[in-house]
């Protein structure tokens, strides 16, 4: 073992240290949410909430977003529903034209990207947090509903769940502790 | 053609021989990792376990390892904390059978739970009632506390040990090793107790619960002297075998004899206490529980007849004990092999009929007995795990100084 | 020392309570559990220990030779014990009891070491050993109200709790926050042709199950083990109840005498 | 410079910096979520519920089916059934598994290459439709319209109305009806005079005599007879007494179970008879007034069932004989129940007038908790048929299965000598079979006559939904709807009390390419012209079933149900709809039924009840109820096989889905290996164990299977179980256990031809164990 080698010195420690701090930053957490971890999607559609609830068109929340007889949620709304109205163009926008051509004429379901969309292993109750414990949509959903272009869509590809705007159980349990709500496993699971 | 890795001053066979030796044992572990593929490809179905036995063939050589692996903190304990310093000539070997054993466990856990990729939720959701997250603690920071008590002895390699850095740090790693052992012994403490825990919380399990002491089930306690008992007989029959397979002299007598006594006296408490709570479980815990002795028992030769009772506390409990505690027989080198080698067989009973024989006696009166036999890919796996233990001891006698002694018994 | 789960129910307490006599093994339970509950099939299921059953029907003899014979039939799924060993037991939280009785099995937290089912002398809890396999076709049919559960995961019935979200989804939706007899029964219940299987909240007094458990016919299995079963069971006939739990004497004078 | 030194340093940083990163922490996490996109999962969506009828085998349920989007997800008992008044039978429940099943058909195909490989191309139904008409026409243009015979596996109802129809007026006297039982109406039409319903009024009961009928295991209707089991018990404790060799579920749940030499029923219910009017106990009134040929019943019985001789017969001991027969004879309401297993192992017809004549000693019939007959819609809808010429004709040909030929004149159908007949030539040859909800080629006795025959019929037309046995067989398939995509009527099921009606409409669109049969014969009809087409003039079958409606709304009886009814046999029914439109409109949730239905009457030639039937005499058959064994001992086959069935096994048409196999108890499958159920002592006699693999030899074949030990099998006696053993299907099906029909003994009534296979000599022979077994 030669003298320099023993004086080395911490530069090849630090070095790897940072460069394995960056890297793990860069590319695992989910603020830049960069591949290949992570995909960002747009929406198939560019729905603008702002328009549709603005005075000249005058769609309220609960025309498209309502609790059906039996106390489901109706969730985001069926192509049945925007044919209502978008059966022909109703404005100029190419948007419009553009979903007419590719969604309503054909039939097809738009297969919009829910951003809170949870596991197939939770259930939900819209009905108990809005009647029973009169929370507010922005309370979990944010400003989603007062945006003129649906954000982008955050996504990890390896456990497929949607990133920044889903709810992880820690934050349900957060709040429920905070409401002195009930907190079995099976309140929130099925 | 490694000499220059062999300690100084110690003789060893030819690399070729060796060579051939680790072959073999890389072939054996070959086959066990095709079988650990299998498993973890195809999930569980392909082992004989099923609804009933939930439990099988690696629980118990979990459980059994574990137990044998003891011999490592009770050694620490005896040479560092209670300062028996002849022991010093046998830590080394003793520390690195309890880091096989405990590594060995917590492969057999990857293997054993359905859902290896979320193994971490036994830490990050922890259940503190549950005696089992109590064990997962204990061992896996046992594990780290083994692995830096085995770090020393690894440095010492003559190699390694030429570079000024390791060896001071492995220098004084040694001084601060008490501390080690310390905790060593007190986690050691609690997870051997815990996975007699396990079973004796069972109200459900007539034949492995047991009433207790605050949390702790008796079987907590016993499990802890069944280790002690038997992990040192472990040691002193891999000695034995070293010695054996060798043709050289590693250990002097007198350090072994001590051992040897020590385990035995040990054992004998723990006979004295396991029958004493053999006859309350049997006439007091059992009736409780609408059960009877016969009803746990499929007769007397049945797979999980009495003679499995008989075997464990008979043939491999007071046979061993006697023969350990009386200083002619364990005197005699054959006799004192025998004595360890039962010891060990009966604590893997011990082990076996708490895991299976526990989920084989039928709940219902209704119900039937079920046998469990494993499957080979169970065999094969557990197999490599010993084979895996042979092969680390083998490279550690090769290549680390292990016996102090040996250079002045070997001339 | 006794490791109880202290559990509280609150102003519900489902339970289930089973009439042997009336049970003529069937298995519509048996087939609408499956259903309801996207049970995996193989293709030999005859290795039942195996099988992933969250319904058994337990086929009991009297022990007495031909002609004398007779036999019985027990329908089994999860006892939803008040002191449940299994929940006491799992290292990673993956069940709980909740206060309305249930107790809940958490698929993806589940990491299957197994340790519940060996805890649980009712055999209730199975685990998956495959894959969860649907005949070709029939994942078209499966019930988005049960989760399917993957390979390595124990699992066991829910007393159909979805049913119970589900029931209490309307409920809420009309301002209720209990339950009406009768809103909120499981699938085996509710299928069952002989009217063997009653299931309700026993801390109503006016449902059918908080007048059934108090017949002197009622028993629970093994209950010497301590576990407090929800289901209960009912026979007329002495061999049953003597077969069916690791029966005690004081119970059999109790009955005689009344 | 990179040293191998610093190059560590490098790794060890990197790894510690790693440690203090998102990516260990994260990757856990994300790695453990991705299991739970493992498995399948249903879409979420929106729920609705419809109303349905499954009528799969011998169900007949009333169903709520629940759907997400439109997609079924659960097939639950409707409350508004009420027959089964919201259970379930397991069939009904795993339906659903058939539907979306991989063993449907998904559209019209024609054979390709060997008979029975099953090898298939799909065709366009218009083709398939135009190939059929146009081969139908032409044998008719040439004179062969009697060489096209119908095959119709359900039996009852409009559908069965219709192909009927179909046949008579294309001009063929070949339709026939498998699995049917021609003992039960033959036996009522001798005795009573009467054509149309029989029900048992078992609800109102109070002491109930089955002679082997497995009443809670699929007899009649599975869940009526479940309902009714809760009825008996939570009311009138009404005692339930089998006599079975078997210790069978209904057996387990019956108050007494008597176990008798298999096949001896007949002798028993004569040796009861005997003591009944020995004693004077039958009911006086009814015997003098309403009966013929009681003397010469009574000195028969007196002379040849003294309770010694019928122990001696049956095996059952005198006394016990002696006790019954006094309990039968006190009680109010007593009843004598016939039909072997779920009523498909055909019973002779003596055996079933011996059984019957109990029920008329005791007065009991044609009232409350008795044997009751009357006429159901099915019956009396269909309007005359017009004839032509050929189809007149056709009315003089002889029968191809000898069915009302001068050999047998009193059966209607006799399926065992179709086969027969066919594969040996003996009458003319056929030219076209239609197979409607039938899979003769597995559930007939013997099905490799059957699959010979099919092999001669140069068109074989199946209009099965799923790739059956028969399947391979056909030259065409022509694939129906299941039940779930179909307009069905539901008419009064097999031995219920009072007639029903209803319509069952389609939930789902339909899943395949598939159509309705009764769509395709009356569209056929139509191809066909002239006459046929005039006598089948409704365009679709809906249209028929609307007709069908209107004629049970003129006849302004009955009731349709709207709010469940606990008790409905007990109600006064007034109508409760008002227009034909009303009525079609309320029966798509509930179905009409009419509990104060009027009995018919006696139209015997003597105008009574007969113990000695008039009809036989004419015919020179023996004329009074009788015990003929079936069965001679043999030396070789020590003996006796008697199949046993079980409601876990669907056993006809529709075969077990998925989860009626697993379901399946361990005793009766291993792997692929069926159980055979014996008594520990014939085991020991024989040396085997439970589980042990055995040679199961009869006369007509063997079969390898497995011994299952059961205390409540009779000595000397085997039980195995009908409905495994499926050549065809999915691998949850096909392969497993051996099919019983396979190695049966059938023996025919000399008086009727009726077939039956209820005993068959047997003998076990241990194979010695090759190898290792399998664990359990």
């Amino acid at each position: 073992m030669s003298e320099e080698e023993k004086k080395g010195g911490w530069g090849a420690f630090i070095l790897g240290f940072i460069l394995a701090f960056l890297v793990g930053w860069y590319f695992f957490s989910n603020w830049f949410a960069v591949p290949p971890l992570y995909g960002k999607l747009e929406q198939p559609v560019a729905f603008d909430h702002v328009k549709h609830t603005s005075e000249d068109v005058g769609c309220s929340c609960e025309d498209c977003h309502y609790f059906r007889d039996d106390g489901t949620w109706s969730g985001v709304p069926r192509l049945e529903k925007c044919i209502e109205c978008h059966e022909e163009p109703q404005g100029e926008s190419p948007e419009e034209r553009k979903f007419i051509e590719e969604y309503v004429e054909p039939g097809k379901e738009i297969p919009w990207l829910i951003y809170s969309r949870q596991p197939k292993n939770v259930f939900f109750s819209h009905v108990a947090h809005i009647k029973i414990a009169n929370m507010r949509c922005e309370e979990c959903h944010g400003k989603l509903g007062h945006t003129r272009k649906p954000p982008v869509y955050v996504y990890s590809r390896v456990s497929r769940y949607p990133q920044h705007t889903v709810m992880v159980m820690e934050e349900c349990i957060d709040c429920h502790n905070k409401h002195k709500a009930k907190k079995y496993c099976f309140t929130c699971h099925k | 053609m490694d000499a220059a890795l062999i300690p100084p001053g110690v003789k060893r066979c030819d690399f070729k021989i060796f060579l051939g030796w680790i072959l073999f044992l890389l072939a054996i572990i070959g086959w066990g990792a095709y079988a650990v593929f299998l498993v973890w490809y195809k999930a569980l179905n392909q082992t004989n376990m099923n609804n009933y036995f939930g439990f099988g063939i690696w629980i118990t050589l979990d459980l059994s390892v574990i137990a044998l692996g003891g011999g490592a903190f009770f050694t620490a304990f005896l040479r560092y904390i209670l300062g028996i310093d002849k022991l010093k000539n046998i830590i080394s070997l003793a520390t690195i059978v309890g880091w096989i054993c405990y590594a060995s466990a917590l492969l057999v856990l990857g293997l054993d739970v359905g859902q290896p990729l979320r193994g971490w939720h036994i830490f990050w959701y922890a259940n503190v009632h549950s005696m089992l997250t109590e064990v997962a603690f204990c061992i896996t920071t046992y594990f780290i506390v083994l692995c830096i008590e085995v770090l020393p002895i690894v440095l010492e390699n003559v190699q390694l040990a030429k570079n000024r850095f390791i060896h001071l740090f492995s220098h004084n790693l040694h001084e601060y090793m008490y501390v080690f052992a310390a905790v060593g012994v007190f986690l050691s403490f609690f997870h051997q107790g815990s996975l007699g825990g396990m079973y004796g919380v069972l109200h459900t399990r007539p034949f492995a619960y047991r009433t207790g002491f605050f949390i702790w089930p008796w079987t907590f306690f016993i499990f802890i002297l069944s280790a002690i008992a038997s992990g040192p007989a472990l040691t002193l029959l891999v000695t034995w075998i070293l010695q054996k397979v060798t043709g050289r002299r590693l250990v002097t007598k007198d350090v072994i004899l001590l051992l040897a006594k020590i385990t035995g006296s040990i054992l004998c408490f723990y006979l004295i206490v396991k029958f004493i709570d053999t006859w309350y479980w049997a006439t007091h815990i059992l009736p409780e529980k609408g059960m009877t002795l016969k009803e746990c028992y499929q007769g007397w030769f049945g797979p999980y007849g009495l003679w499995l009772l008989f075997a464990e506390l008979g043939v491999f409990g007071i046979i061993p004990a006697i023969i350990l505690i009386t200083p002619r027989f364990r005197e005699n080198e054959w006799l004192l092999a025998v004595g360890c080698l039962f010891d060990c067989v009966g604590i893997i009973i011990n082990r076996f009929v708490f895991t299976v024989q526990t989920l084989a006696i039928p709940t219902y009166p209704f119900d039937k007995w079920v046998v469990y036999s494993p499957s080979w890919q169970e065999w094969a796996s557990t197999i490599m795990i010993i084979a895996i233990g042979a092969l680390v001891i083998s490279l550690a006698y090769r290549y680390l100084p292990l016996f102090p002694q040996e250079p002045e018994l070997n001339p | 020392m006794k490791h109880e789960h202290k559990y509280k129910s609150g102003p519900e307490k489902y339970v289930m309570v089973i009439d042997i006599d009336k049970c003529t093994g069937c298995g519509a339970c048996v087939i609408a559990c499956a259903v309801e509950n996207n049970l995996p099939v193989r293709t030999d299921e005859t290795r039942k220990l195996l099988s992933v059953d969250w319904l058994v029907i337990y086929k009991i003899t009297n022990g007495k030779p031909f002609p004398k014979t007779r036999i019985a039939y027990i329908p089994r799924g999860c006892m939803h014990c008040d002191n449940p060993m299994c929940v006491h037991v799992c290292p990673a939280s993956a069940t709980d009891k909740d206060d309305k009785g249930v107790v809940s099995q958490i698929y993806p937290r589940c990491f299957g070491c197994r340790y519940c089912m060996a805890a649980c002398p009712y055999h209730a809890r199975v685990f998956n050993w495959w894959d969860p396999t649907f005949p070709k076709g029939t994942e078209r049919g499966l019930n988005p109200d049960v989760s399917t559960r993957m390979r390595g995961v124990v699992e066991k019935c829910s007393f159909c709790n979805h049913r119970y979200q589900r029931a209490k989804e309307k409920a809420m939706l009309e301002g209720r926050t209990t339950l009406r007899d009768g809103e909120y029964i499981t699938a085996c219940a509710e299928a069952c042709p002989t009217g063997a299987i009653t299931f309700g909240n026993v801390k109503d007094p006016n449902s059918k199950v908080s007048k059934l458990v108090k017949s002197p016919y009622a028993f629970r299995l093994l209950e010497k083990f301590g576990t407090e079963p929800s289901v209960y069971y009912i026979s007329r006939q002495e061999w049953v109840r003597r077969e069916a739990d690791r029966y005690f004497e004081e119970k059999a004078k109790k009955i005689s005498k009344e | 410079m990179l040293t191998r030194r610093g190059f560590l340093q490098f790794i060890v940083g990197g790894a510690i910096g790693t440690l203090f990163s998102p990516l260990p922490w994260r990757m856990a996490d994300e790695l453990a979520l991705c299991t739970q996109w493992w498995t399948p999962q249903g879409p979420k969506g929106r729920e609705s519920w419809d109303y349905s009828w499954c009528q799969l085998g011998s169900d007949v349920v009333g169903l709520k089916v629940r759907k997400i989007d439109g997609r079924i997800v659960k097939l639950e008992g409707s409350p508004l059934d009420p027959i089964g008044r919201g259970g379930i039978s397991p069939l009904s429940a795993s339906s659903l598994q058939l539907f979306y099943g991989p063993t449907r058909i998904r559209g019209a195909k024609k054979r390709v290459g060997q008979k029975g490989k099953g090898k298939f191309e799909d065709i366009e139904w218009s083709s398939a439709l135009k190939m059929l008409t146009s081969k139908l026409k032409e044998l008719r243009e040439t004179g062969q319209s009697h060489t096209v015979v119908c095959i119709d596996g359900r039996g009852r109802g409009i559908m069965s109305g219709l192909i009927r129809r179909f046949c008579r007026a294309y001009g063929t006297p070949n339709y026939i009806q498998i699995p049917s039982d021609e003992a039960t109406p033959l036996a009522i039409r001798l005795m009573q005079g009467h054509q149309g319903r029989v029900g048992f009024d078992i609800e109102r009961a109070d002491y109930i005599l089955s002679f082997g009928s497995q009443l809670f295991e699929g007899w009649g209707t599975p869940v009526r007879m479940m309902a009714a089991y809760r009825c008996l018990k939570e009311g009138q404790q009404t005692k339930i007494v089998q006599f079975e060799p078997r210790l069978s579920e209904t057996a387990a749940k019956a108050d007494e179970w008597l176990p008798i030499k298999p096949g001896t029923e007949a002798a028993l219910a004569l040796g009861l008879a005997y003591v009944i009017i020995k004693e004077g106990l039958y009911n006086k009134a009814f015997i003098e007034e309403r009966s013929f040929g009681f003397d010469a019943f009574k000195d028969m019985v007196l002379e040849r069932y003294k309770p010694e001789a019928v122990e001696d017969i049956t095996g059952i001991a005198k006394e016990d004989i002696l006790r019954i027969a006094h309990e039968f004879a006190k009680a109010k309401r007593p009843i004598a129940v016939w039909g072997r297993g779920k009523g498909d192992i055909p019973s002779g017809l003596y055996e079933v007038m011996a059984i019957h004549s109990l029920n008329a000693l005791m007065g009991n019939i044609n009232r409350g908790g008795g044997v009751v007959s009357f006429k159901d819609i099915s019956d009396t809808f269909w309007p005359e048929v017009p004839l032509d010429e050929v189809a007149k004709n056709a009315q003089n040909i002889e029968r191809i299965d000898d069915a009302g030929t001068e050999r047998y004149p009193l059966v209607t159908n006799l399926a065992h000598r179709f086969a027969e007949n066919i594969s040996s030539d003996r009458h003319y040859p056929v030219n076209v079979l239609m197979i409607f909800e039938a899979n003769p080629c597995y559930c007939l006795p013997h099905p490799e006559i059957m699959e010979k025959a099919l092999k001669k019929i140069p068109l074989v037309v199946n209009f099965s939904s799923f790739m059956d046995e028969t399947s391979l067989f056909s030259d065409l398939i022509l694939p129906n709807h299941f039940y779930l995509e179909a307009w069905e009527d539901v008419t009064t099921p097999p031995y219920l009390q009072y007639p029903i009606f209803g319509v069952s409409r389609p939930v789902s669109r339909p899943l395949y390419k598939t159509q309705h049969t009764g769509d395709i014969f009356l569209k056929v009809a139509q191809g066909i012209g002239g006459a046929v087409a005039s006598a089948l003039p409704w365009g679709d079958f809906k249209t028929l079933l609307k007709d069908v409606a209107k004629r049970v709304y003129e006849t302004r009886e009955g009731t349709i149900i709207e709010n469940p009814i606990s008790r409905p046999w007990e109600i006064k029914a007034s109508p409760n709809y008002g227009s034909p439109d009303e009525m079609w409109e309320k029966l798509g949730k509930g179905i009409w039924f009419n509990p104060n239905v009027k009995f018919e009457d006696f139209k015997t030639p003597t105008g009574k009840f007969e113990f000695y039937s008039k009809k036989l005499e004419d015919l020179k058959l023996p004329a009074l109820p009788q015990f003929v064994p079936w069965e001679e001992g043999h030396s070789e086959f020590p003996l006796t096989l008697i199949p046993y069935e079980k409601l876990m096994i669907a056993n006809d048409y529709i075969a077990n889905p998925p989860y009626m196999m697993k379901a399946l108890e361990e005793t009766v499958l291993k792997h692929n290996d069926i159980f055979v159920e014996i008594h520990p002592f014939t085991a020991t006699h024989l040396g085997v164990n439970e589980g042990d693999l055995v040679l199961l030899k009869t006369p007509f074949g063997s079969a390898r299977v497995r011994v299952h030990l059961y205390e409540g099998m009779m000595p000397g006696v085997v039980g195995i179980p009908l409905g495994l053993g499926h050549k065809a299907y999915d691998e949850y099906l096909k392969g497993k256990g051996i099919n019983a029909y396979n190695i049966v003994a059938v023996r025919e009534e000399k008086a009727t031809g009726i077939a039956t296979w209820v005993v068959t000599p047997a003998n076990l022979i241990k194979i010695k164990r090759k190898g290792h077994e399998t664990r359990a």
